[in-house]
C-alpha cells in the first residue's frame, strides 16, 4: 500500500452491473496536485470508475483509498464531505435554482441538517461566491435561472460548484464538452490553476485539450488499464494505437 | 450592492406588497368569527386546520418532492392523542359505566384502563403524546425508507400501503381505538379551570396556523429550503456535494408530521370526534388535492385550497347532492391548466424581489 | 413511540382470546385453505394485470383503475339485464367498452401529461370521482346483481382425506383460469408481436422510437386503452361474485397497486409473483389468525419488500 | 434594474399563458355551475328537494312560512346503497304529510304549514355528518332532523346534537347503550332483534352458533349480547369472525366455517359485504338446508341485490317485512312503488324512516294545537309517547327511553326474494336500550319533563318483557 505518496489510491477494483463487468481490477494512483487525464473508447469504464470512487456505483472488489484511508462503498455525502468533487458528463446542476443558489448550495461547510437551517450568507460566503461567480466568468448571469443558460455556460456552472466545493481531489467527467475552442482553451487554463492546490482528474476525448493541461495520461480500455504515461508515451505506445486508435493517429483529433 | 445581494438571501426578506396583503389576510382572520355565524366560524376554523394539513404536506411534497398518502395518518394519531385526554377526562356523570375506563373499551371487554393509553390522562402527557407519536412514527418509517434507495413513486406506493394498513389496523382494534366509530363522546377543551368556548378554539388554531405558515416560510426561505429545493429537482447529485439526502428528508418528513399530529390534536377540541376516517386513503388524497390545486411549493396555496374547496363544497351541497362529481371535475380541470395551481395565478410581481446586479466586492 | 409495536403485539394475544375455543391446525381445513387462497391469487392477478399495463409498461400511475373495473361490471350488468346475455359472451363488449373509455381518456387527458407522473396521478383520482359519479347519476347507487353462468357452479373435489373433501369452487377456477389466460395473451402481444415490440420501444425511448418511424401517440393510445380493457374484463369476471356499485373499484385499486409492485413493474411475470405471494400469505395467515390481521401483516409485509427490492422480486439490478 | 431584458415574444407568451389559465378557470367554473343543474335535474326526484338557499319558494300557499326538518342521508359513497332508500322513504312521508295522502288523509301540512326539507348529502364520510349538521342546526335553522345510518355516523354527530340542544330521528335498528335526550330512535334496539332470535336459533337449527359481522361496534356488540344469549340459552360459540366492513372476499371466513360445522351462522353483516357472502357461501356449496343463516341487517334491499335464489331458505330477524299483513303496510308499498318504481322493494329500515317522520309530524301537529312554538323542548315532549299505525303495526315512541315499541319479526326468505314470516310477537315490544343478559336491570329513564339529565337507572333485577297493549 503505496497510499502515503498518493491522495487517492485505487486497488485492483472491480464493478459489476447483472453480470456484465464494468472494470476488472483497475489500479490507479493520483499524487498531491498532479492532473491525471483518463482517455479510453466509449464503454471503456471512465465514467464507471469516478462513479465507484465518489460511491455511485458499487464496488464489488477492490478498495479506494483516500489519504491512507479505505473509502470503499461509503456513501457519497461522506466522500464529498471527505474532500472529493465531482463534476458530472453531462452538466448535473440545478436548472431550477439561479447560478448564485448553485454555488451556494456548493460551497465548503458543515453540511448538517441544523446547521443549514441556522446558516447565514455571511459576508465572507458572499466573496466566496461572488469570487467563483467572477472566475467562471457568469457575474452577469448571477441571479439568472440556470435553465435560462447555455449548455457550455452549465458546464462552468458546474465547475463552479466544484472550485467552490474547494475539494482536495477533483474529479471531472468531460468538463469541455459544448464548449467552443476558445471556451475550451479558458477550462484547460482553470483546470491548471486548481492544479496548483488540489489533485485533478480529468476524462476528455479532446486531445487539443488533453495535451494542454495532461501530466500524466492513463488509458482505460474494456474495463482495464491499457497503460500509463505522458502524452508522448501513450502517444508512441503500440497497444493504445492498436485497440483505440485503429488506423488513426493519436493526435488527428 | 453587497446589502441588496444580502436581501435576497436572507430569510426575513419578505417583499412589501405582499406583507401588506397578509396582513390584511390576518385581520380578515381575525374579524372573521365577529361577523360570521357559529358555523361559519367552526367550517372555517376546520377549514384552517385542513390548510395546514396541507402545508405540512406541502413541506414534504411541494419543496421536498416526496408524495405522501399517509399525511392522514400523522393527523389521526395526534387527533387520537388529545381524544384520549378528552375522553378520560369525561366527569364521572357523562360516563354511563363509572369509573376511569371509557365507554368503548367496556363495550369490547375491557376491564382496566391499558398502560399504554392511562398516561395519556394527563394534559402535559397528551400534549407531548400529540407531537412525538406522530413524529415519533413519521421518524422510524422515514429512517427505515430514505436511507435506501427507494424513491419516487415507490415511496408514495409505501405511503398509500402504510394508511391502507393502519385503518385496517385501528379498525380492528376496537376495544383500544373504538373501532369505525372512533372516540366519541369526549368532554370539552378545558383550560386554566375554562371549558374553552369554540371561539376560544377558533382563534387557538388561528394563532397555530400564523405560527405554521411564518415557521415554514423561515425555514423555506433558510438554506435548509434551498436544499430542500434541491433535493426535490436531483437527489443524487447534492449527496455529491456532501449533504447526507437522507437525514434531510427525514428530519422534513418528522417535522411535517410533528405539523400534521398538531393538527389532529386541535381537530378535536373543535369537532369533538376523531376516527379511522382520517387515516384512510381517501383523506389522504384530499390532503394531496388541497396541496395540488393551491399550488405545490406555495404556503399559502393549500391554506387557500382547503378553505376554497370546503366552501364550495359546502354550497353546491345547497344545489345538487352530486357535489363530489364537480369537485372532480375541477381536480382534473386545474390539473390539465393550471398545473401550478391556484397560486400560479397571482402576478409573480408579487413574490419576486427586484432582481440586483453582483458585482466584485 | 413503542405503543404502537406493542399494540400490534397486545392485538395478537387479544384476537387470539377473542377467539372461540383454540382449534387445532386442521390439515384438511389448511389445504382447503390454500386452495382457496388459488382465488384470491386469481382476483389480485385479474386486477393487477390492467395495471401492469397501464404503469409497469406505460408508467401512467392511474387511480382510476378501480373506476375502469366498475365499468366492466355495469358492461355486464347492462347486457345481462337488457339482452339476457351470459356474462361469458359479455366479456369481449366489457373489453371493448372500457378499452373505448381508456382510449378516450387517454386522448383528452392522459396525452397532455406524459412525463408528469404526478400530474397524471391528480388527474386519474379526478376522473375515478367523475366515473363515480356519472354512473352513480346514471343507474342511482342501488346495488345491482350479476348472474354467473349457470354451468360453472358447485365445486370440484381433487381428493379427499380421510372422508373430508379438498375443494375448490369452479368459479375460482375459472377466474384463475382467465387470469392466466389472459395474462399469456399480454405476454404474447408484448413479447412475441410488432405491436409489442413498438410498445417497449416506445416506452423505453419515445423520441427514438419516434424517429424510427412508429407512430408513437397511437402505440401510447392503443397500450392505455388495452390496460383499461383488461381491468374491463376484470369487472366482469368479479361482479358475478359480489354486487355492482359504483364505489365497488376503490376496494381494489390499493391492492392492485401492491401486487404490481411487489412482483416487480418490469416483468409481466412480476404480476402473477406479486398475486401469488399477496393471496397465499394473505390466506395463511387469515387462517391462523384473522382477516384484518393477515391484512395489516401483508401490507407491513410489501412496505418491508420495496424498502429492500424497490426493484420487486423479479427485476434485474440496473446500472446506477 | 431587471437584468435579462424580456423580449417581446417572451413576455407575451406569458401573457398568453395566463390568459389560457384565466379563461380555463371560468370554463371550469361554468362547467361546475352546468353540472350542478344538470346534476340536480338528474336526480329526478319526484318533488326536487328545496334547498337552504332558496327558502322562499318553500312558503306554503298561504302564505305562512314552511317548517324546516334537515333530512341526512347519504345518496353517495359506500353507504348510499342503503341511505339512499332511506331518503326515498323519508321523502314519501314527507309528501304525503305536505299533500295530505296516505297515513295524513284529510289533512293538510302541520296545521297548514307545509314541511320543507332541506336536504344534505355526506357523501358517507363521517366528517362531512358532523359538519353539515352542524350546519343545518346553525345556518339552515331546522327544526329537527331526518337521518344517519351505521353507528359510526350516529355517533359522529351526537355531540352536536347534544350541545346545540337539537333532535334526531334515528331510524336504524343499533347496538343499544344510548340513552340521549336528543336523539328518538325508531330502530331496534337489541332486545327488539335478538332476543326472539337466539331462542328460534336453538330450537329450530341446534345449539352450535358461527357468529360473523363486519368490523365496527353494532355487528361486535350485537354478537356480544347474540352470543351471551346463546350460552344462557345451552348453545356454543363455535366461531366469531369479523370482517372488515365493506369486504367482498369471504373464503377465509367459509372455510373456517366448513371446518367448525355450526348448526346456524348468526350473521350481522352489513351493506355490501351481506350479497357477496351469500353468494360464496352458497358457490361453496353450502346450502340453507345444511346451516340456515340467522341474519339482522339483511333485508329485502340486500336480497334483490343479490339475487333471491342465494337467500332462499335463510333468516332473518326484524321487526318489519315487506310481506307484513296489515292494511296500512299494502298501502305503503303500493305508495312507495307508485312514486319509486314498480321493482322497487320495501325494507325494515326504510319502514323506521318512514315512522319517524310520522312521529315527527304527529308531535308538530301536537304543539300547534296547543299553540306552541316548535322548540326542542316542546317538540321533545310532543314526541315521546306517540303512537302511529305503521305498516308493521302499532308502534309507540316509549315515553321513558325514547326508542320505540316494534314488533319482533323472524322471516324466512323465499324464492322471490320475500320472507315469509314464520315468527311474530303478538304485539309490539316495549324497546330497552341495554341487553339485559349483559347489564342486568340498567334502564333509561328521562323525567317528564326532560330535564337533559343523565337519565340511566340501575335496578339491579331483570326487566320483564313487555308489550304495547293493543288499542
Amino acid at each position: 500500500m503505496n497510499s502515503q505518496a498518493s491522495v487517492l489510491s485505487v486497488k485492483d477494483l472491480k464493478v459489476v452491473f447483472s453480470g456484465f463487468k464494468a472494470l476488472k481490477g483497475v489500479n490507479l494512483d493520483v499524487g498531491t496536485n498532479e492532473i491525471v487525464t483518463i482517455i479510453g473508447p466509449n464503454g471503456a469504464g471512465k465514467s464507471t470508475l469516478l462513479d465507484a470512487i465518489v460511491g455511485k456505483s458499487p464496488v464489488a472488489s477492490g478498495h479506494v483509498y483516500y489519504q491512507g484511508q479505505d473509502i470503499t462503498n461509503k456513501s457519497p455525502h461522506d466522500i464529498a464531505r471527505m474532500g472529493i468533487g465531482r463534476k458530472f458528463q453531462n452538466p448535473n446542476v440545478y436548472n431550477e435554482l439561479s447560478v448564485f443558489d448553485n454555488i451556494l448550495l456548493a460551497l465548503k461547510g458543515t453540511h448538517g441538517v441544523f446547521s443549514s437551517i441556522k446558516a447565514k450568507l455571511t459576508t465572507a460566503k458572499k466573496d466566496k461566491i461572488i469570487s467563483v461567480l467572477d472566475r467562471i466568468g457568469l457575474l452577469e448571469q448571477g441571479y439568472a435561472k440556470v435553465s435560462s443558460l447555455s449548455h457550455g455556460q452549465k458546464q462552468w456552472v458546474e465547475i463552479g460548484m466544484v472550485l467552490a466545493q474547494d475539494p482536495a481531489v477533483v474529479l471531472l467527467d468531460e468538463p469541455t464538452a459544448g464548449m467552443t475552442a476558445d471556451e475550451t482553451y479558458a477550462t484547460g487554463e482553470i483546470i491548471k490553476t486548481i492544479a496548483t492546490s488540489h489533485s485533478v482528474v480529468v476524462i476528455e476525448h479532446d486531445m487539443e485539450f488533453v495535451k494542454q493541461i495532461a501530466q500524466r495520461l492513463v488509458v482505460l480500455h474494456q474495463g482495464e488499464k491499457l497503460t500509463e504515461g505522458s502524452v508522448a508515451e501513450v502517444q508512441s505506445n503500440p497497444k493504445v494505437i492498436e485497440v483505440y486508435l485503429g488506423r488513426e493517429q493519436i493526435d488527428a483529433a | 450592492m453587497a446589502q441588496a445581494l444580502g436581501q435576497v438571501q436572507q430569510s426575513s426578506f419578505i417583499p412589501k406588497k405582499w406583507q401588506i396583503i397578509n396582513l390584511v389576510a390576518l385581520l380578515i382572520f381575525i374579524i372573521f368569527p365577529f361577523v360570521a355565524g357559529t358555523f361559519q366560524t367552526n367550517l372555517m376554523a376546520k377549514l384552517l386546520l385542513f390548510g395546514i394539513l396541507g402545508v405540512s404536506l406541502d413541506l414534504v411534497w411541494g419543496f421536498t418532492g416526496i408524495l405522501s398518502f399517509a399525511h392522514g395518518v400523522f393527523f389521526t394519531l395526534g387527533g387520537y392523542a388529545t381524544a384520549y385526554y378528552l375522553k378520560l377526562n369525561l366527569s364521572a356523570a357523562a360516563n354511563n359505566y363509572g369509573g376511569t375506563v371509557p365507554d368503548f373499551m367496556v363495550w369490547n371487554g375491557l376491564k382496566e384502563l391499558p398502560w399504554f393509553i392511562a398516561p395519556l390522562q394527563y394534559f402535559p402527557v397528551a400534549i407531548v403524546a400529540m407531537v412525538a407519536i406522530p413524529a415519533g412514527f413519521a421518524y422510524a418509517i422515514g429512517s427505515f425508507i430514505f436511507r435506501s434507495k427507494v424513491s419516487g413513486v415507490y415511496i408514495t406506493v409505501i405511503t398509500l400501503a402504510i394508511a391502507s394498513a393502519l385503518t385496517t389496523f385501528f379498525v380492528s382494534q376496537q376495544a383500544y381505538t373504538g373501532g369505525t366509530n372512533g372516540i366519541t363522546d369526549v368532554s370539552k377543551l378545558i383550560l386554566f379551570g375554562m371549558v374553552v368556548p369554540p371561539i376560544g378554539i377558533y382563534f387557538i388554531i388561528l394563532a397555530f396556523a400564523t405560527l405554521t405558515i411564518a415557521g415554514s416560510w423561515w425555514l423555506t426561505k433558510s438554506n435548509f429550503g434551498l436544499i430542500l429545493r434541491s433535493i426535490k429537482e436531483n437527489e443524487k447529485r447534492i449527496s455529491y456535494l456532501g449533504y447526507d439526502v437522507a437525514s434531510f428528508k427525514i428530519f422534513v418528513w418528522t417535522l411535517s408530521a410533528a405539523i400534521a399530529g398538531i393538527c389532529g390534536g386541535l381537530f378535536v377540541p373543535l369537532n369533538n370526534f376523531i376516527s379511522p376516517v382520517y387515516l384512510g386513503v381517501a383523506f389522504g388524497t384530499q390532503i394531496v388535492i388541497w396541496v395540488a390545486v393551491g399550488g405545490r411549493g406555495t404556503l399559502f396555496g393549500p391554506v387557500i385550497a382547503a378553505i376554497l374547496l370546503g366552501q364550495l363544497q359546502n354550497s353546491v351541497d345547497r344545489i345538487t347532492q352530486d357535489w363530489q362529481l364537480i369537485v372532480g371535475i375541477i381536480l382534473m380541470v386545474v390539473v390539465l391548466f393550471l398545473p401550478d395551481g391556484l397560486m400560479s395565478l397571482l402576478p409573480n410581481k408579487l413574490f419576486s424581489s427586484s432582481s440586483n446586479k453582483l458585482e466584485k466586492t | 413511540m413503542n405503543v404502537l409495536p406493542f399494540n400490534a403485539i397486545s392485538s395478537l394475544v387479544y384476537l387470539a382470546q377473542a377467539s372461540p375455543p383454540a382449534k387445532a391446525i386442521d390439515p384438511v381445513a389448511i389445504t382447503n385453505q390454500l386452495l382457496n387462497g388459488v382465488g384470491i391469487v386469481g382476483i389480485l392477478l385479474l386486477t393487477g394485470l390492467g395495471l401492469s399495463i397501464t404503469f409497469g409498461v406505460m408508467r401512467i400511475i392511474n387511480l382510476a383503475h378501480g373506476e375502469f373495473i366498475m365499468l366492466g361490471a355495469y358492461t355486464t350488468f347492462v347486457l345481462q339485464s337488457n339482452f339476457k346475455m351470459d356474462l361469458l359472451m359479455t366479456i369481449p363488449f366489457s373489453f371493448l367498452f372500457t378499452a373505448l373509455v381508456g382510449a378516450l381518456v387517454e386522448v383528452t387527458i392522459v396525452r397532455r401529461l406524459y412525463g408528469r407522473a404526478i400530474e397524471t396521478l391528480l388527474a386519474t383520482w379526478g376522473l375515478s370521482i367523475v366515473l363515480q359519479g356519472v354512473v352513480k347519476l346514471i343507474f342511482t347507487a342501488q346495488l345491482k346483481y350479476v348472474k354467473a353462468p349457470p354451468y360453472i357452479r358447485g365445486n370440484w373435489t381433487p381428493f379427499t382425506i380421510g372422508g373430508q373433501a379438498i375443494e375448490i369452487s369452479y368459479y375460482r377456477l375459472f377466474i384463475i383460469f382467465m387470469a392466466l389466460l389472459l395474462l399469456g395473451i399480454t405476454a404474447y402481444l408484448l413479447y412475441g408481436t410488432t405491436l409489442g415490440r413498438e410498445v417497449r420501444a416506445v416506452t423505453q425511448n419515445r423520441e427514438m422510437a419516434r424517429c424510427l418511424g412508429v407512430n408513437t401517440s397511437l402505440v401510447d393510445m392503443l397500450t392505455f386503452a388495452y390496460g383499461c380493457g383488461l381491468a374491463g374484463v376484470a369487472g366482469t369476471v368479479i361482479a358475478s361474485l359480489k354486487s355492482v356499485a359504483p364505489a365497488m373499484g376503490q376496494d381494489y385499486l390499493v391492492d392492485a397497486w401492491m401486487t404490481v409492485v411487489a412482483g416487480g413493474v418490469d416483468k409481466l411475470v412480476g404480476v402473477l409473483a406479486g398475486a401469488v405471494l399477496i393471496g397465499e400469505s394473505n390466506a395463511a395467515i387469515a387462517y391462523l389468525l384473522n382477516d384484518p390481521t393477515a391484512r395489516v401483516i401483508v401490507l407491513a409485509a410489501v412496505i418491508v419488500l420495496i424498502r429492500y427490492r424497490p426493484e420487486g422480486l423479479f427485476t434485474v439490478q440496473k446500472r446506477g | 434594474m431587471k437584468k435579462l431584458p424580456h423580449p417581446k415574444g417572451l413576455l407575451s407568451a406569458i401573457t398568453r399563458r395566463r390568459f389560457i389559465q384565466y379563461s380555463s378557470l371560468a370554463a371550469a367554473s361554468s362547467i361546475v355551475v352546468a353540472c350542478a343543474k344538470s346534476g340536480g335535474d338528474a336526480a329526478k326526484d319526484p318533488a326536487p328537494a328545496t334547498t337552504g338557499a332558496t327558502p322562499a319558494t318553500a312558503s306554503a300557499a298561504d302564505g305562512k312560512k314552511g317548517i324546516k326538518v334537515g333530512v341526512m342521508y347519504s345518496t353517495t359513497g359506500s353507504i348510499a346503497i342503503v341511505e339512499k332508500s332511506l331518503q326515498d322513504a323519508t321523502f314519501l312521508a314527507i309528501d304525503q304529510i305536505n299533500e295530505g295522502t296516505g297515513p295524513w288523509a284529510g289533512k293538510k301540512g302541520i296545521d297548514g304549514q307545509m314541511l320543507e326539507k332541506v336536504v344534505v348529502n355526506p357523501d358517507s364520510n363521517w366528517d362531512l355528518y358532523n359538519q353539515m349538521s352542524k350546519r343545518l342546526i346553525d345556518e339552515d335553522k331546522v327544526v329537527c332532523v331526518l337521518g344517519c345510518y351505521t353507528s359510526a355516523s350516529r355517533k359522529s354527530v351526537l355531540p352536536v346534537f347534544e350541545e346545540k340542544d337539537r333532535l334526531l330521528y334515528y331510524p336504524v335498528y343499533y347496538e343499544g347503550n344510548e340513552c340521549s335526550s336528543n336523539v328518538f330512535y325508531t330502530g331496534a334496539a337489541p332486545n327488539q332483534q335478538i332476543t326472539d332470535s337466539i331462542p328460534y336459533c336453538i330450537k329450530n337449527f341446534g345449539k352450535k352458533g358461527f357468529f360473523i359481522g363486519s368490523d365496527y361496534i353494532y355487528p361486535k356488540e350485537s354478537n356480544r349480547i347474540a352470543k351471551a344469549e346463546l350460552v344462557a340459552g345451552g348453545g356454543t360459540v363455535v366461531g366469531d369472525e369479523y370482517a372488515a366492513l365493506g369486504t367482498t372476499e369471504f373464503i377465509t371466513i367459509i372455510n373456517k366455517i366448513k371446518q367448525a360445522k355450526p348448526n346456524f351462522i348468526l350473521s350481522n353483516l352489513v351493506g355490501d359485504s351481506i350479497p357477496a357472502f351469500y353468494k360464496q357461501l352458497k358457490d361453496a356449496g353450502i346450502t340453507s338446508k345444511q346451516i340456515p343463516i340467522m341474519a339482522f341487517p339483511t333485508t329485502e334491499e340486500e336480497i334483490q341485490a343479490m339475487g333471491p335464489e342465494f337467500a332462499e331458505g335463510h333468516f332473518s330477524s326484524f321487526n318489519y317485512f315487506q310481506t307484513v299483513d296489515t292494511p296500512e303496510n299494502k298501502a305503503f308499498v303500493e305508495q312507495f312503488r307508485a312514486k319509486f318504481g314498480k321493482d322497487r322493494v320495501t325494507n325494515g329500515v326504510m319502514e323506521a324512516a318512514y315512522i319517524q317522520t310520522f312521529f315527527m309530524a304527529q308531535a308538530m301537529e301536537k304543539c300547534a294545537k296547543e299553540k306552541k312554538e316548535f322548540t326542542t323542548a316542546n317538540l321533545r315532549e310532543a314526541t315521546r309517547g306517540q303512537e302511529f299505525k305503521a305498516p308493521q303495526g302499532t308502534v309507540k315512541s316509549d315515553a321513558d327511553n325514547y326508542h320505540t315499541y316494534l314488533y319482533s319479526r323472524i322471516g324466512k326468505w323465499k324464492a322471490d326474494g320475500q320472507a315469509e314470516i314464520v315468527f311474530a310477537t303478538k304485539a309490539a315490544v316495549k324497546p330497552i336500550p341495554w341487553s339485559q343478559a349483559l347489564y342486568k336491570g340498567r334502564m333509561c329513564v328521562h323525567k317528564t319533563p326532560d330535564t337533559r339529565a343523565s337519565s340511566i337507572v340501575e335496578t339491579k333485577k331483570p326487566i320483564p318483557v313487555a308489550f304495547l297493549d293493543k288499542p
